[in-house]
């Protein structure tokens, strides 16, 4: 009835467990905080959507030419689909890349509640034990934490207000706002309310790469957050991932740029944060809370669209649809394109071609493999920036057409 | 001092500075001191936002001033002799935007709007219900996700 | 004053002059409509944008690689940037298209207020008139007509509401139609307001071709309006525009799909139509008229666009554009690409293949060649369907550089 509805809405949360920066189990948030520890518990469903969802099927099994495009890369071993947070440490003890490569402990910035184990390592400053975890074996470095992406990652135990903690943000966006102009920036002091519904996102859900030698994760941002400013920080430093192993060239795998491509879409511009989709307010009782399970919001179009589109639920998932089909068509030419150029590097090699010769080639299929893993790695099909992505798979399939035209050049010359 | 001053003050303030009583009259001026929705349409106007707000799903609910106007007395009269300023003297000069956009000021007090009958409900998603209180430069606003409340859809 | 004011809001229009459907010249509705008269006339100012805009420039002069696309066709001795629908007579009398090369009165279906034209030589029937006057020579046709595009093209003058008078639109619709199970389909009955407010536009705004050998002006449209689908039906009908004139093989250009590019948006999903943008509502005293100053959005985007998305008219002026220097960015690689086609098809002749072996090759001309041309014949430089423009130039460039690896391969084996 009203009067205990009312009742209900004034004492909205009461304090029963002191959150400190020490309590990483969100058991003991969800005392606190019940409806929204529900939701978050609830981010272990496995439920598949066109392109996403989170069932974590195997995408090399599901695409074969990725086995050819990572070859001699650990995500030639396993590459799968993602899926909620609450699986986010579990799935990385399990990969393969983990159990059959030796990885360094940057691995857990992103997939662990590691905070307070960078503290105790750096002896109160965060900074340094960030640095010190890194460089440590994972298999040392993941005995200092036991818990997934957590309530601490996002939320000041004592406000309850977002805040971002991940060192590799930090540093790199302070980087990026340099070139804006605006020094020594930190979120936490000077974002909007609204930018912070997706800064905390941008903490993990992007391109990364490990500071040679020490290990240290960095976000390639000190030119700026496209595809292209990026590749210049990579050229730059004249870093690459691994060198392919049926080409010899040197070549870059782009990881979850969801923030980067999210950045380049009109719903960034009009200010719509990852929360505003992801994490759409649901009422409870007599008060609205955020949907701590964190999905895929095609799963839940009417609270994650139609506050702000007033079209049907079936129509705007349609929308979303036709884009991600659109760039999967697109996709799917740039793969076959990267192939055509690894068959034709190998028929110039079995003439006689040696690597100065494959150097341009190299160069090209450089470009094109960054473009085409970009699109592949960005979870939403292209959603996130739908002109942009396709943008990105043009050119991926220009780069990859032209170093299969230079590799066949190279061929010819060589023929006795 | 005499408690009906500042509501005299404030309503001599805006018919004087509202570009003369006259034409201020004429335009209905006056139809800024009155509840009644229609008398907001008697500037034509603002007839689409009465026709959008007769769609819109708060038509039972809400009248403009709910949304648009303080409803404690002095913010309120202030609020109506400032846009009753505005709006007679750009309805009068003709020099309004083609699409209307509400000013900052007003869409602050819109969002007092939708809290006077929807606090309790978003106790939970606003700084003020934060222990530490606002620590971001700026809270959540509802029309950005519920701009078609008060007039149905944009579009 | 607001006194005036209150009368205007009252006030409509005065019938000064009678109407009738031998009523073409504008100015006599001028007469009656006033304001829209004065909106029509203002259509011959010419001011740029960074894409489009009314200054008829040379395309040519701008982009000198179409002289190679073009080569061998009409396009290839003029070209101009369109303009103001009081230029639309004006314009084809003097294009070297025309002046240089003998065309059919087919030509006239769009340029000119025809209708009554056609009802004349139809002897009343407007459908027969239409496939006469089609056959005639153009200069012939020409002596018919005195009016470029007019009020009585858009409006039926007795009740002045929208209809569409086109035979090429009417029949072609009707056929579309057809294709989703509605049988007899007819806009002037059919079609809702909203709806007429983009097919008066479409009656013109459209791919078409001339029917072999009656001249008929025919839009492609027989299994739908995507690009695929336009191509599918030249394909079935193995037509061509023109033979290449480096290459040989039988290729296609398409003309202003305006329509058909906007369908496949998401404005045209949102029901939003042509004159939405480019006759916007305006306040005349206290009435609202359309602004018949049809034009580039972006000379009027507080009245074009502020309506329905309440961003700053700057910044919804740089989405247009930054939607607009990605397909262009692309654009350029498309046809970068198609000119490395032609010249590994010259080489490829020179080594001494011929057209038997080279017909693969120009198969993947002709569908490169389309799809470049339709985006760089689209007026909006992609915004009226961003990433399907995108998708488009994506296939294109896949298409040209396949057709390149093909010639050269076909080269390698005539080597001596
Ligand atoms: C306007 C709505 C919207 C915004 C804003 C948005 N996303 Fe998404 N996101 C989507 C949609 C739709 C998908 C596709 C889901 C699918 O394919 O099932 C998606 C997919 C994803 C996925 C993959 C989900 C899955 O099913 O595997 C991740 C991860 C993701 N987004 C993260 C982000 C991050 C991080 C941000 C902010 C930087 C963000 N999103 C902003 C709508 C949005
Ligand atoms: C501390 C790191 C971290 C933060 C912060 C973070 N994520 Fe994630 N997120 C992950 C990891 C790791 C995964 C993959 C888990 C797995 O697959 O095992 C993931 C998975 C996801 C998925 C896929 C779920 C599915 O069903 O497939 C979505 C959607 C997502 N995150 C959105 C967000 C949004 C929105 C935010 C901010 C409100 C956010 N994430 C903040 C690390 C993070
Ligand atoms: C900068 C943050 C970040 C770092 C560092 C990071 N991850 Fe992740 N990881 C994510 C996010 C976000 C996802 C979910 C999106 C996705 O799967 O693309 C994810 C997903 C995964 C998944 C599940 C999907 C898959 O790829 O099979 C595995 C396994 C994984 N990471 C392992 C690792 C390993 C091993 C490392 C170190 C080499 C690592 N992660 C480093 C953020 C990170
Ligand atoms: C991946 C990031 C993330 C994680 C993990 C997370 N939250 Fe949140 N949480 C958010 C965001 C984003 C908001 C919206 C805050 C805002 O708008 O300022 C939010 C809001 C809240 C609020 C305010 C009321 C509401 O629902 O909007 C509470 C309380 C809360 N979270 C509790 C928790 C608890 C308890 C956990 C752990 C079980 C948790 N959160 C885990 C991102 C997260
Ligand atoms: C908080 C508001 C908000 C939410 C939530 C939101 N959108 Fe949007 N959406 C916008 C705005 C603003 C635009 C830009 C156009 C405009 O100004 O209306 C837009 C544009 C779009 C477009 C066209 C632009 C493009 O990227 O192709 C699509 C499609 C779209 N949204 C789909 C979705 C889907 C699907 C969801 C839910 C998963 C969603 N939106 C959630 C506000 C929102
Ligand atoms: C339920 C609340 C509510 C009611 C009642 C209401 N409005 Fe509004 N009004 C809004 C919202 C929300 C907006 C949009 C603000 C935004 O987009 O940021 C708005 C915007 C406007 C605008 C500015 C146009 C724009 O988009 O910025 C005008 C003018 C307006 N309203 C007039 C009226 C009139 C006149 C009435 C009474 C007939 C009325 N409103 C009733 C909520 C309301
Ligand atoms: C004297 C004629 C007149 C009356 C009466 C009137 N308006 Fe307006 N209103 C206007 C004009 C003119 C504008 C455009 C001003 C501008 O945008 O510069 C306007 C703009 C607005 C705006 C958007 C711009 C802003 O200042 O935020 C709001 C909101 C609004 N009116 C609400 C109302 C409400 C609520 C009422 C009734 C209490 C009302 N108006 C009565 C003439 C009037
Ligand atoms: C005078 C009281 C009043 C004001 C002012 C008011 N509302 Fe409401 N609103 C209601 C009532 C009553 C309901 C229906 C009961 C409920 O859902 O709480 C409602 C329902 C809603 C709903 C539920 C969905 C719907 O549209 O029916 C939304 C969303 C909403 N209001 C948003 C707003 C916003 C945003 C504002 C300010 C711009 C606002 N309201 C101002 C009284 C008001
Ligand atoms: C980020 C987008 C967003 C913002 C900002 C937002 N809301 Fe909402 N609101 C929603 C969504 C999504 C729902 C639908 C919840 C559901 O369907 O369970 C909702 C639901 C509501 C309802 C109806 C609850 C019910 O089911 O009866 C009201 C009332 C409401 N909001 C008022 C407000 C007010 C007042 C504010 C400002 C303090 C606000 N909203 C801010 C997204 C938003
Ligand atoms: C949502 C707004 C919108 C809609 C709807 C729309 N257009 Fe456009 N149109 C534009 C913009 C923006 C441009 C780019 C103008 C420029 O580059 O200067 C454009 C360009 C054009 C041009 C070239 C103008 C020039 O400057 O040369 C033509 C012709 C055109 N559109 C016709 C149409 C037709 C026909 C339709 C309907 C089938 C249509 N448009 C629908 C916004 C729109
Ligand atoms: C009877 C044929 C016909 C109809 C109907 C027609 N157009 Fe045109 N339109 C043309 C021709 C021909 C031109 C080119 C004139 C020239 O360049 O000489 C043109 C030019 C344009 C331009 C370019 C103007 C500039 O400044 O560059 C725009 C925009 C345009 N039309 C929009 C529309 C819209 C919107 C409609 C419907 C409301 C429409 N047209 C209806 C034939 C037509
Ligand atoms: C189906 C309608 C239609 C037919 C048939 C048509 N046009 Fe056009 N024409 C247009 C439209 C619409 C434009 C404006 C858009 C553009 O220029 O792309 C235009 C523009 C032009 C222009 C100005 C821009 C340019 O291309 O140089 C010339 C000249 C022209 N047409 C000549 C001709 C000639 C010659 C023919 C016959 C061979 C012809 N048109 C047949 C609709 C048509
Ligand atoms: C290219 C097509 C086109 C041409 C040519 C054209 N109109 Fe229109 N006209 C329209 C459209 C579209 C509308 C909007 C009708 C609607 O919304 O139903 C319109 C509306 C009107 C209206 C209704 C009031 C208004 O402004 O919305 C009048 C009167 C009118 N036109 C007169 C004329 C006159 C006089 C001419 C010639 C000088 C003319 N039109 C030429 C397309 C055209
Ligand atoms: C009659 C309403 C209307 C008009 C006028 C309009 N738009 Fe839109 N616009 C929409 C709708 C509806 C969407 C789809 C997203 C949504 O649902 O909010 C949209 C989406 C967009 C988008 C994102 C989708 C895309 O195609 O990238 C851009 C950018 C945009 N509009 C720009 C413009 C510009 C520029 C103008 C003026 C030339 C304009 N719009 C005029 C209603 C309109
Ligand atoms: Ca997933
Ligand atoms: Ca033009």
């Amino acid at each position: 009835n009203i009067a205990q509805r009312k009742v209900e809405a004034k004492q909205t949360h009461f304090e029963l467990v002191k959150l400190t920066e020490d309590t990483v189990d969100p058991k003991l948030w969800g005392e606190n905080f019940p409806s929204q520890y529900d939701g978050y518990r609830r981010t272990v469903d496995t439920e598949r959507t066109r392109y996403g969802g989170s069932e974590a099927f195997s995408r090399l099994d599901a695409d074969p030419r990725l086995k050819r495009i990572f070859a001699g890369y650990a995500f030639a071993l396993e590459y799968t689909e993602d899926r909620g947070h609450a699986y986010s440490l579990r799935d990385q003890d399990s990969t393969a890349r983990v159990r059959e490569r030796p990885q360094p402990g940057s691995c857990l910035q992103c997939h662990a509640s590691v905070i307070p184990a960078y503290r105790k390592a750096g002896g109160g400053d965060v900074m340094r034990g960030f640095e010190i975890v890194s460089a440590m074996p994972w298999v040392d470095a993941r005995k200092l934490v036991e818990h997934p992406v957590a309530c601490i990652d996002c939320h000041d135990p004592a406000t309850m207000a977002l805040r971002v903690t991940r060192p590799g943000f930090l540093n790199a966006y302070r980087g990026y706002m340099t070139t804006k102009g605006v020094a020594d920036y930190d979120p936490n002091t000077m974002a909007t309310r609204q930018e912070m519904r997706s800064f905390v996102c941008g903490q993990c859900h992007v391109e990364y790469y490990f500071r040679k030698p020490d290990q240290v994760v960095v976000y390639p941002w000190s030119r700026g957050l496209r595809i292209d400013d990026e590749e210049a920080h990579y050229d730059s430093l004249r870093f690459s991932d691994w060198v392919h192993a049926e080409t010899g060239a040197g070549v870059l795998k782009a990881q979850h740029p969801e923030f980067e491509m999210w950045n380049q879409g009109v719903h960034a511009r009009s200010g719509v944060a990852c929360a505003d989709c992801h994490m759409p307010y649901m009422r409870q009782g007599a008060i609205k809370i955020s949907d701590h399970h964190v999905r895929s919001p095609l799963l839940n179009v009417d609270r994650a669209c139609l506050v702000c589109h007033s079209f049907p639920a079936e129509e705007m998932k349609a929308r979303a649809q036709t884009i991600q089909d659109r760039n999967a068509a697109l996709l799917s030419r740039a793969e076959d394109a990267l192939v055509g150029l690894f068959d034709a590097v190998k028929a110039a090699k079995t003439a006689g071609a040696d690597s100065v010769a494959l150097a341009a080639a190299g160069r090209l299929q450089r470009r094109a493999q960054f473009r085409a893993a970009y699109v592949n790695a960005e979870n939403s099909m292209g959603f996130h920036a739908p002109q942009e992505a396709a943008r990105i798979l043009g050119e991926a399939i220009d780069y990859a057409r032209q170093g299969e035209i230079e590799a066949l050049r190279v061929a010819r010359t060589r023929r006795p | 001092m005499n408690p009906r001053l500042p509501l005299t003050l404030a309503v001599c303030l805006g018919i004087l500075l509202g570009a003369g009583a006259a034409t201020f009259r004429y335009a209905e001026g006056f139809s800024y001191f009155s509840n009644d929705p229609q008398a907001c349409a008697n500037c034509h106007v603002m007839r689409e936002y009465l026709d959008s707000w007769q769609k819109s799903s708060h038509h039972t609910r809400a009248v403009c001033n709910d949304c648009h106007v303080p409803h404690e007395l002095v913010p309120k009269l202030v609020t109506k002799a400032e846009n009753g300023w505005n709006h007679s003297r750009k309805f009068t000069l003709q020099n309004y935007p083609e699409a209307l956009r509400i000013t900052p000021h007003n869409a602050d007090r819109l969002q007092h709007g939708c809290l006077s009958c929807h606090e309790d409900l978003t106790s939970d998603i606003r700084d003020a219900a934060r222990p530490g209180g606002s620590v971001h430069a700026t809270d959540i606003t509802c029309a950005r996700c519920h701009a078609d409340a008060g007039h149905g859809p944009r579009r």
